[in-house]
């Protein structure tokens, strides 16, 4: 939000071009735990696996840190899906934060459910730090069915009302 | 406002191929804040760093992001020329566009904007980077080895031969633990005392341990580095500085029909008892259930032939408390049992083997000590019900292992090859004896262990028969065996003299209660758990706290041994310095706005955090809040999600920090 | 009812086992509503009421947050079936401890929607939505009750109301939502009426950084009302005091009971019954449903 | 014999045949033996149940349908009872017997089909068991005119089997309950054969 | 105690003695058993070994009829086999879904597994305990030694059926000692005896009966006891052809334990049908000065 004004033209004019589904490409953030799913990210980078350019990375050091209030600020902030992947079960580098984050997340998916978003754009798996390859099946498929369901229109229209006015509170307090 | 650096990496092609470095650079250098930015062809160079340490001194950059490689990779190199050049190493982050980009992506143009866009995040994390330092913790650099087995023998040693104070922890009344039980051990055949008693000596003699037998571990307090450890003392009713070891009160004690411990039950020993004959400490306990002094109130014998005067029979239970840096907890196995399921357990016993109540029935540690040239029947081969030779033996592996039905579904590991062995050393004892082994699978993976195998059925005519035993009855003396040979597929009935089972190996009955009391973490079985089961197989997820033995799962002695000294070896780590340093990846809490609601406490994988009185100088309670110890804390941030109040940051992974880059993304 | 009520109060005041009772009072100029009120006087004890005008939740009343009855010493509280759920869960959470407190239940049998519609008895026109579903209309736990128990509501589907929600298509559902939240003025009457909304300083009136955006308009409108339940999930007592207060009337209890529909389901927890019991989001079980996790 | 993959190794509709009457996947099975060492009719056996399951996990349905072991099993439940992983070895038994005479594999044993056919057309008709109609109708059916012969009228002099039926009273319902069990069981079975 | 009483179909004819006994034994315990109007055959082996439907739909049926008597009656019989079809059933439908439906969609009305089902042998033993048993048993058997039978359908597969130790039950023999007999320590309480071939593979039975008979004789036993009308008349009934067979001498009389339970709680020999069994009991327990 706050740095729309400083991109390039170019950048501009990919994303200008990416306002309808003509050449609309989904943009998906990804909020990955530090020791499975971002080491299995990179082992499908050296292993030199391809996949769809859609995706970006939040490191955390769990899922377990994860607040769903992220993944509603990354609708706010445009997204129109959000994936979040950790250890498998029993493999948390912290011993159960998966497991606790599986119980949040179990319930704030049924949560935005009920409030009607489609759940294509609110998935979730365990990428362990050896499954480059499931990484890669991951993210096309994540991709894929965002992209089947278009922009999220429905969220972001909600943002047309909106004019960013910066919040002076915070200023002066940090200040 | 920030200054920003920003340095974008080539890596040779391996960015520069499918990422336009120089345009995100270029891109960098529009985001507020970001006054320098630049690319280069390996910033990990030695150039490269030095384009980054020059660019902080001139621009006075006050946070540095790198796009390069994963972090996991270079983190630590970008970190350490940050702090080189007198920035706070955690102002530095790194943008991964070769992992997460360049190598996943072909076209350039998509591969650019992904990268300017990772750029974009991490510069607006780096804007609210905090400089951290490492948390440093002082080392009491002394040890405690909880149980004194093999494991727990070998590591104390190591640790002692290493130049740091030992507490070994010994709950029976001399070290030795399961291998002091065994005849013989596979695949050499060499007797089981005469390697370990040594090992047993050095420890009693040796200055730098402390040995305290009879003894339980009562509590555990404080974090790596810094533990209190509460330890109880229980009473032997034998004062241990006055007592020679003479063993007549052994002699003299009228009691005389205690089935031994340390014999399963194949002989019978006194009330006043050393578990064996070469037990260290050579000092004799008093079983109080079952003195006839402490039943009745009177008899003392043992007190009135004992020649230097050493029984006390008002000694009492003596709580002592140490300081120690590092915890080995090495407390080993128990053996299943086919007999009947006790309460509350969820193992269940073999009703088709009898419940145990056949006579000629045996579990394989009875025949180790059958088979013991120092056990009950000096080495030979002699059947509990009637002292008789068996002519027939049959041993039955997996029996409550591989068996689901019964409640383990793991492989004991260690039973196939004892099992080798016994029918090995029955046909050695008994030459015109046969024996039969019935088994599923026969693992033997070790060094050596294929080729004792094979000698067994080759040279000494072992039988296997492949096939679960279904029952076992006595008849006319014998007990009938009915199994299969699924091999060639029929049904066998052996009426044997003897039946040997090879008995699961269990976590001890107690794991649980000793792994909440340390902290560390158990399995469904009451193994305890590693800290990663393929790197940190040594560690566990309580920092200072290591693992040795068959406590962490089913182990051979060489296996117990070699994770026994690789727990010493980490002690021995931790013990060459005086403070330990730690990631500062930590949760803070806000006492202000925290409402005690201890969310976090409940969360906590670490018991991290404690209950904290906030009191005015008179000392009146004001309020209750949470408190992170940051010595227990390992950084999650699960608290900081559980938190209703928002009251607790994780340093490092900030919220505002994590709100910045999600926002980075935002259109 | 009123009478028992007051004999209890009374006893517990004169005795000095504790030192004032929340409870209901009658309103003067409004015959239909009743009032919060704390009684420390025995001879005032007339004053307290109980009849199915009385909607409040007083629990709320119990919290530093909110009011300081714990500074007026040891309290007794009248509570509802639905009011008790809401102690239980505070002392789960560790806000007071049941020795500090004497709840006198109330046998409730429903409380009316609005106090106009009373007509001297309840009907399914005049009955509150919430108590078409409740399974405490007897208190789970009291240290004296005031009317005979009664048994719970014998409900076909405990969760109709949700369930019939559930059936609408994604679109339906939200545009369903966005036409309650709309509404929303941010008045944050709902946070102020909710027991469990203790916290000295809400997330909404965070800063830095800020967790919700504030003003009113239709997404943070809807972060709000997402946060508030997500916030309430495995907490909320479903005691429909959220909804009572809100002033341009959202179903704010139909959010929270999906929510603890799924909590029951998937963890077999309610909320509110077992102050012993660890809060379903403060523990996990290895077999927890992961289904949907690929 | 041979076993021979002709391409991707999937599972057998022969397997998920049985796996569906028991409820429960075959691929528990590891082969201990257990089953066929309790067995008491094992002797008789020309495979072990043990080996029967073999086949049933690797499809190996004629093996399976023609041996005699299913009809020599006398579901004693022994092998469940013992089986280390739990499986449900009496039932793959009921469920082959079930899919045999379904499908009409010939059957190795006439005399157990002929019985259950009789025992149950009895129930079919009197909605209860009838002993003597069973006996006599059994030897008739399998050709043993003399087979126990001797047992019958000890039987019946010690008064203990009745010449005359003793009928439930409500036979009407029961030839109900049989003619929508066919009916299910068709259903089931072209259900099973529809997937595969 | 009151019950809803299933015969099954042996009652009326081959274990009409088991029935007598079971009838005799039931005013002096205090039990109540209300015959279930209109019961039909549970389908025994044979059902469940033609049809996995009709083994689930006949035993519902019966179940069904049980409920239909109202009071929440749980249902007793005495029949091992029996009681094995109806603990199933309840099983099934209380753990497979797709049973549950097809047995709803045979017979039109559901059935969760809901009416309980109780064997007499854990109704004594576990309702009315040894104990009362002792008491109430006025003529003790004097120490007649008695081989407790349990075979196979009684106690297996235990998560269905099992009241008692599936591998080493002791049901019977505590009932044994609690009226005054001396139970054996014998190996062969849950051997299967074949019934379910009695009639068809005479070869396997006569193995595996002479297996129980030698088992019980070498430990000393008098009498069997069972529980099943399936075993008795096999131990009972082949027992002269398989001691042909194999040359042996057993002359063991095989009761239902009801039988013995009868005697104990003073009944007539002819109330419990001695006269019925084949290896004629009544010499054994004259000598003994039982009768």
């Amino acid at each position: 939000m706050t740095t729309a004004d400083s991109q390039s033209s170019e950048q501009e004019q990919r994303r200008e071009g990416a306002v309808g589904p003509e050449g609309w490409e989904p943009k998906i953030v990804a909020f990955v735990c530090n020791w499975c799913t971002y080491a299995g990210a990179d082992l499908a980078g050296t292993s030199r696996l391809q996949y769809q350019p859609n995706v970006r990375i939040i490191k955390l050091p769990c899922t377990g840190r994860i607040d769903p209030v992220f993944i509603v600020r990354a609708y706010e902030g445009g997204a129109d899906g959000v994936l979040v992947s950790g250890c498998h079960p029993g493999d948390c580098h912290y011993s159960s934060g998966n497991y606790h984050a599986r119980r949040r997340f179990a319930l704030f998916r049924k949560l935005m459910e009920f409030v009607g978003v489609d759940l294509d754009r609110l998935q979730f798996s365990w990428v362990s730090a050896a499954e480059g390859a499931k990484w890669v099946d991951v993210i096309n498929d994540v991709t894929n069915r965002v992209r089947a369901l278009g922009p999220f229109t429905e969220y972001q229209a909600l943002s047309r009302w909106w004019k960013e006015v910066p919040d002076e509170q915070a200023i002066e307090q940090r200040a | 406002m920030a200054r920003i650096g920003v340095f974008v990496c080539h890596c040779g092609k391996n960015i520069g191929a499918t990422v336009d470095c120089e345009r995100v650079a270029g891109e960098a250098a529009k985001i507020p804040g970001v006054v320098h930015s630049e690319n280069y062809l390996y910033m990990c160079s030695d150039p490269g760093q030095l384009k980054i340490k020059d660019a902080i001194r001139d621009k006075k950059l006050d946070g540095v992001v790198v796009a390069a490689c994963s972090p996991h990779m270079h983190e630590r190199t970008f970190r350490r020329a940050v702090a080189e050049a007198g920035l706070n190493p955690y102002l530095a982050e790194m943008s991964n566009v070769r992992e997460h980009c360049s190598w996943v992506h072909q076209d350039i143009e998509d591969g650019t904007a992904k990268a300017i866009d990772l750029v974009r995040v991490m510069v607006e994390k780096v804007k609210l980077n905090q400089p951290l330092t490492p948390i440093r913790v002082p080392v009491t650099k002394r040890a405690l080895v909880i149980g004194g087995g093999v494991a727990g023998i070998q590591a104390a040693l190591d640790i002692a031969n290493g130049e740091r104070d030992v507490i070994l922890l010994e709950r029976d009344p001399s070290i030795g633990g399961h291998m002091s039980q065994l005849s013989e051990t596979f695949p050499t055949l060499d007797c089981s005392q005469c390697i370990l008693t040594p090992k047993m000596v050095e420890v009693a003699s040796h200055p730098r341990i402390t040995l305290l037998t009879y003894s339980e571990l009562e509590e555990v307090d404080g974090y790596v580095g810094n533990f209190q450890v509460k330890i109880r003392k229980k009473a032997r009713s034998v004062d241990m500085d006055v007592c020679t070891g003479c063993g007549v009160c052994m002699e003299k004690c009228p009691v005389k029909k205690i089935p031994s411990e340390f014999n399963v039950g194949l002989s019978m020993r006194p009330a006043i008892y050393t578990p064996f004959p070469q037990a260290v400490p050579n000092v004799p306990v008093i079983d109080k259930e079952n003195c006839i002094y402490y039943i009745k109130g009177k008899c003392k014998v043992c007190e009135k032939f004992c020649g230097p005067g050493a029984i006390r029979f008002d000694q009492e239970d003596e709580i002592v408390t140490y300081d120690v840096g590092a915890i080995v907890v090495a407390t080993g196995y128990s053996l299943y049992s086919v007999g009947e399921k006790p309460p509350g357990s969820t193992i269940a016993g073999y009703g088709e083997y009898g419940y145990g109540n056949i006579p000629d029935v045996i579990d394989a540690l009875q025949f180790e000590r059958l088979a013991s040239a120092s056990g009950p029947t000096e080495g030979h081969m002699r059947r509990p019900s009637d002292g008789a030779e068996p002519k027939t033996v049959a041993f039955i592996q997996c029996v409550g292992s591989r068996c689901p039905e019964k409640g383990i579904t793991y492989c004991s590991k260690i039973c196939c090859m004892y099992t080798v062995k016994h029918a090995m050393l029955y046909k050695h004892k008994v030459h015109d004896g046969d024996a039969y082994i019935f088994y599923m699978d026969i693992r033997s993976g070790g060094k050596n262990y294929e080729e004792f195998v094979r000698r067994a059925i080759e040279e000494d005519g072992v039988v296997y028969l492949r096939g679960r035993v279904s029952r076992l009855y006595r008849k006319d003396g014998k007990v009938i065996v009915r199994g299969a040979d699924t091999l060639s597929g029929t049904q066998v009935e052996i009426a044997a003299d003897m039946v040997v089972t090879a008995n699961a190996t269990l976590a001890q009955p107690d794991s649980q209660d000793v792994a909440q009391k340390i902290g560390i973490a158990y399995d469904k079985y009451g193994f305890f758990s590693e800290k990663h089961p393929k790197l940190a197989p040594v560690e566990t997820n309580t920092a200072g706290v290591f693992l040795a033995g068959a406590c962490q799962a089913p182990k051979d002695i060489p296996e117990a041994v070699a994770q026994a000294s690789g727990a010493a070896a980490k002690v021995l780590e931790m013990f060459a310095v005086d403070e330990l340093e730690r990631e500062p990846t930590i949760a803070v809490v806000n006492e202000d706005t925290c409402v005690a609601c201890f969310f976090c406490k409940r969360i906590c994988p670490y018991s991290a955090v404690e209950e904290k009185e906030i009191k005015d100088r008179d000392g009146n309670l004001i309020k209750l809040v949470s408190h992170v110890n940051e010595g227990l804390c390992q950084g999650c941030g699960l608290c900081v999600v559980a938190c209703p109040s928002k009251s607790i940051e994780l340093l490092g992974f900030t919220d505002e920090q994590l709100f910045a880059e999600i926002n980075a993304l935002a259109e | 009812m009123s009478k028992g009520l007051q004999d209890i109060a009374r006893e517990l005041l004169e005795k000095g086992e504790v030192q004032v009772v929340v409870g209901w009072g009658a309103v003067k100029a409004d015959p239909d509503r009743t009032r919060p009120i704390l009684v420390t006087d025995p001879d005032e004890v007339g004053e307290l009421v109980w009849n199915p005008r009385c909607v409040n939740n007083l629990a709320v009343y119990l919290t530093k947050a909110k009011s300081d009855v714990q500074a007026l010493g040891k309290a007794a509280i009248v509570a509802k079936g639905c009011d008790v759920k809401a102690i239980t869960g505070l002392i789960q959470e560790m806000q007071f401890s049941r020795d500090d407190l004497v709840i006198i239940g109330v046998a409730c049998k429903g409380v009316v929607s609005d106090g106009s519609l009373w007509q001297g008895e309840l009907t399914e026109e005049n009955r509150d939505l919430k108590c078409r579903f409740c399974d405490v209309r007897t208190p789970r736990t009291y240290d004296h009750l005031v009317g005979e128990e009664v048994p719970p509501v014998d409900a076909e589907d405990d969760w109709k109301d949700v369930r019939e929600l559930e059936e609408k298509t994604p679109r339906e559902r939200w545009d369903y939502w966005q036409e309650q939240f709309e509404r929303c003025i941010r008045c944050y009457a709902c946070r102020q009426a909710c027991p469990f909304c203790y916290c000295t300083r809400c997330i909404a009136d965070k800063t830095l950084p800020r967790w919700i955006e504030s003003g009113q308009h239709p997404r943070a409108n809807l972060a709000w009302n997402i946060i508030r339940a997500m916030h309430l999930a495995g907490r909320c007592v479903e005691c429909g005091e959220c909804e009572r207060v809100c002033p341009v009337g959202i179903p704010l209890n139909l959010l929270n009971r999906e929510l603890a529909k799924e909590v029951a389901v998937e963890y077999g927890y309610r909320a509110g019954y077992d102050s012993e019991a660890p809060p379903p989001f403060a523990t996990y079980r290895e077999e927890d449903d992961q289904s949907f996790i690929r | 014999m041979q076993l021979k993959v002709p391409g991707p190794m999937v599972v057998s509709d022969f397997t998920q045949q049985v796996e569906a009457i028991i409820g429960q996947s075959v691929s528990k099975c590891y082969q201990c033996g257990n089953c066929t060492a309790g067995c008491p009719a094992a002797p008789e056996m020309d495979f072990g149940p043990q080996r029967i399951i073999r086949f049933v996990q690797l499809g190996l349905k004629d093996l399976a349908l023609t041996s005699n072991t299913i009809w020599t099993c006398a579901s004693c439940v022994t092998c469940t009872t013992r089986c280390p992983q739990e499986v449900d070895i009496t039932g793959v038994m009921d469920a082959l017997r079930i899919i045999a005479q379904r499908e009409h594999y010939p059957v190795q044993d006439r005399y157990v089909t002929a019985l259950n056919d009789i025992f149950l057309g009895n129930i079919r008709t009197f909605g209860r068991q009838y002993e003597i109609g069973l006996i006599g109708k059994y030897n008739l059916r399998t050709r043993q005119f003399f087979k126990d012969v001797m047992l019958g009228p000890k039987l019946f002099f010690k008064g203990k089997l009745k010449l005359l039926p003793h009928r439930s009273g409500n036979v009407r319902e029961v030839r109900e309950i049989f003619r929508r069990v066919k009916e299910e069981s068709a259903a089931s079975s072209a259900n099973r054969a529809g997937r595969a | 105690m009151r019950f809803a009483y299933f015969p099954g179909c042996t009652a009326p004819g081959s274990a009409i003695e088991f029935e007598m006994s079971t009838q005799a034994v039931l005013e002096p315990l205090g039990l109540q058993f209300d015959e279930i109007p209109n019961w039909i055959c549970c389908g025994a082996t044979m059902g469940h070994t033609t049809d996995d439907n009709l083994a689930l739909a006949l035993p519902a049926k019966v179940l069904l009829n049980a409920r239909e008597m109202g009071g929440g009656l749980e249902v007793a019989t005495v029949c091992a086999a029996c009681y094995n079809r109806l603990r199933a059933t309840n099983y099934e439908v209380q753990h497979r879904e797709d049973r549950r439906a097809a047995v709803a969609r045979i017979l039109g009305e559901e059935y969760g597994g809901d009416v309980g089902v109780r064997h007499l042998l854990d109704i004594v033993v576990n309702e009315i305990g040894t104990e009362a048993l002792s008491e109430k048993a006025t003529k003790k058997l004097g120490g007649l030694k008695v081989a407790s039978y349990y075979g196979c359908l009684l106690v297996r597969p235990p998560k269905m059926v099992a009241f008692d130790d599936p591998e080493e039950p002791r049901s019977m023999d505590r009932l044994v000692d609690a009226i005054g007999g001396e139970p054996v320590d014998w190996t062969h309480r849950t051997e299967c005896c074949g019934g379910s071939f009695t009639l068809s593979k005479i070869s396997i039975v006569r193995r595996l009966v002479n297996d129980i008979l030698s088992a019980a004789k070498d430990a000393g036993a008098e009498c069997i006891i069972a529980a099943c009308p399936v075993c008795q008349p096999n131990l009972d009934l082949r027992q002269a052809e398989v001691e042909k067979q194999y040359g042996e001498d057993y002359g063991i009389p095989v009761l239902y334990f009801t039988q013995l339970l009868g005697l104990s709680l003073g009944a007539s020999p002819e109330a419990i049908g001695l006269d019925k069994v084949i290896v004629d009991p009544r010499p054994l327990l004259s000598a003994k000065g039982l009768i």
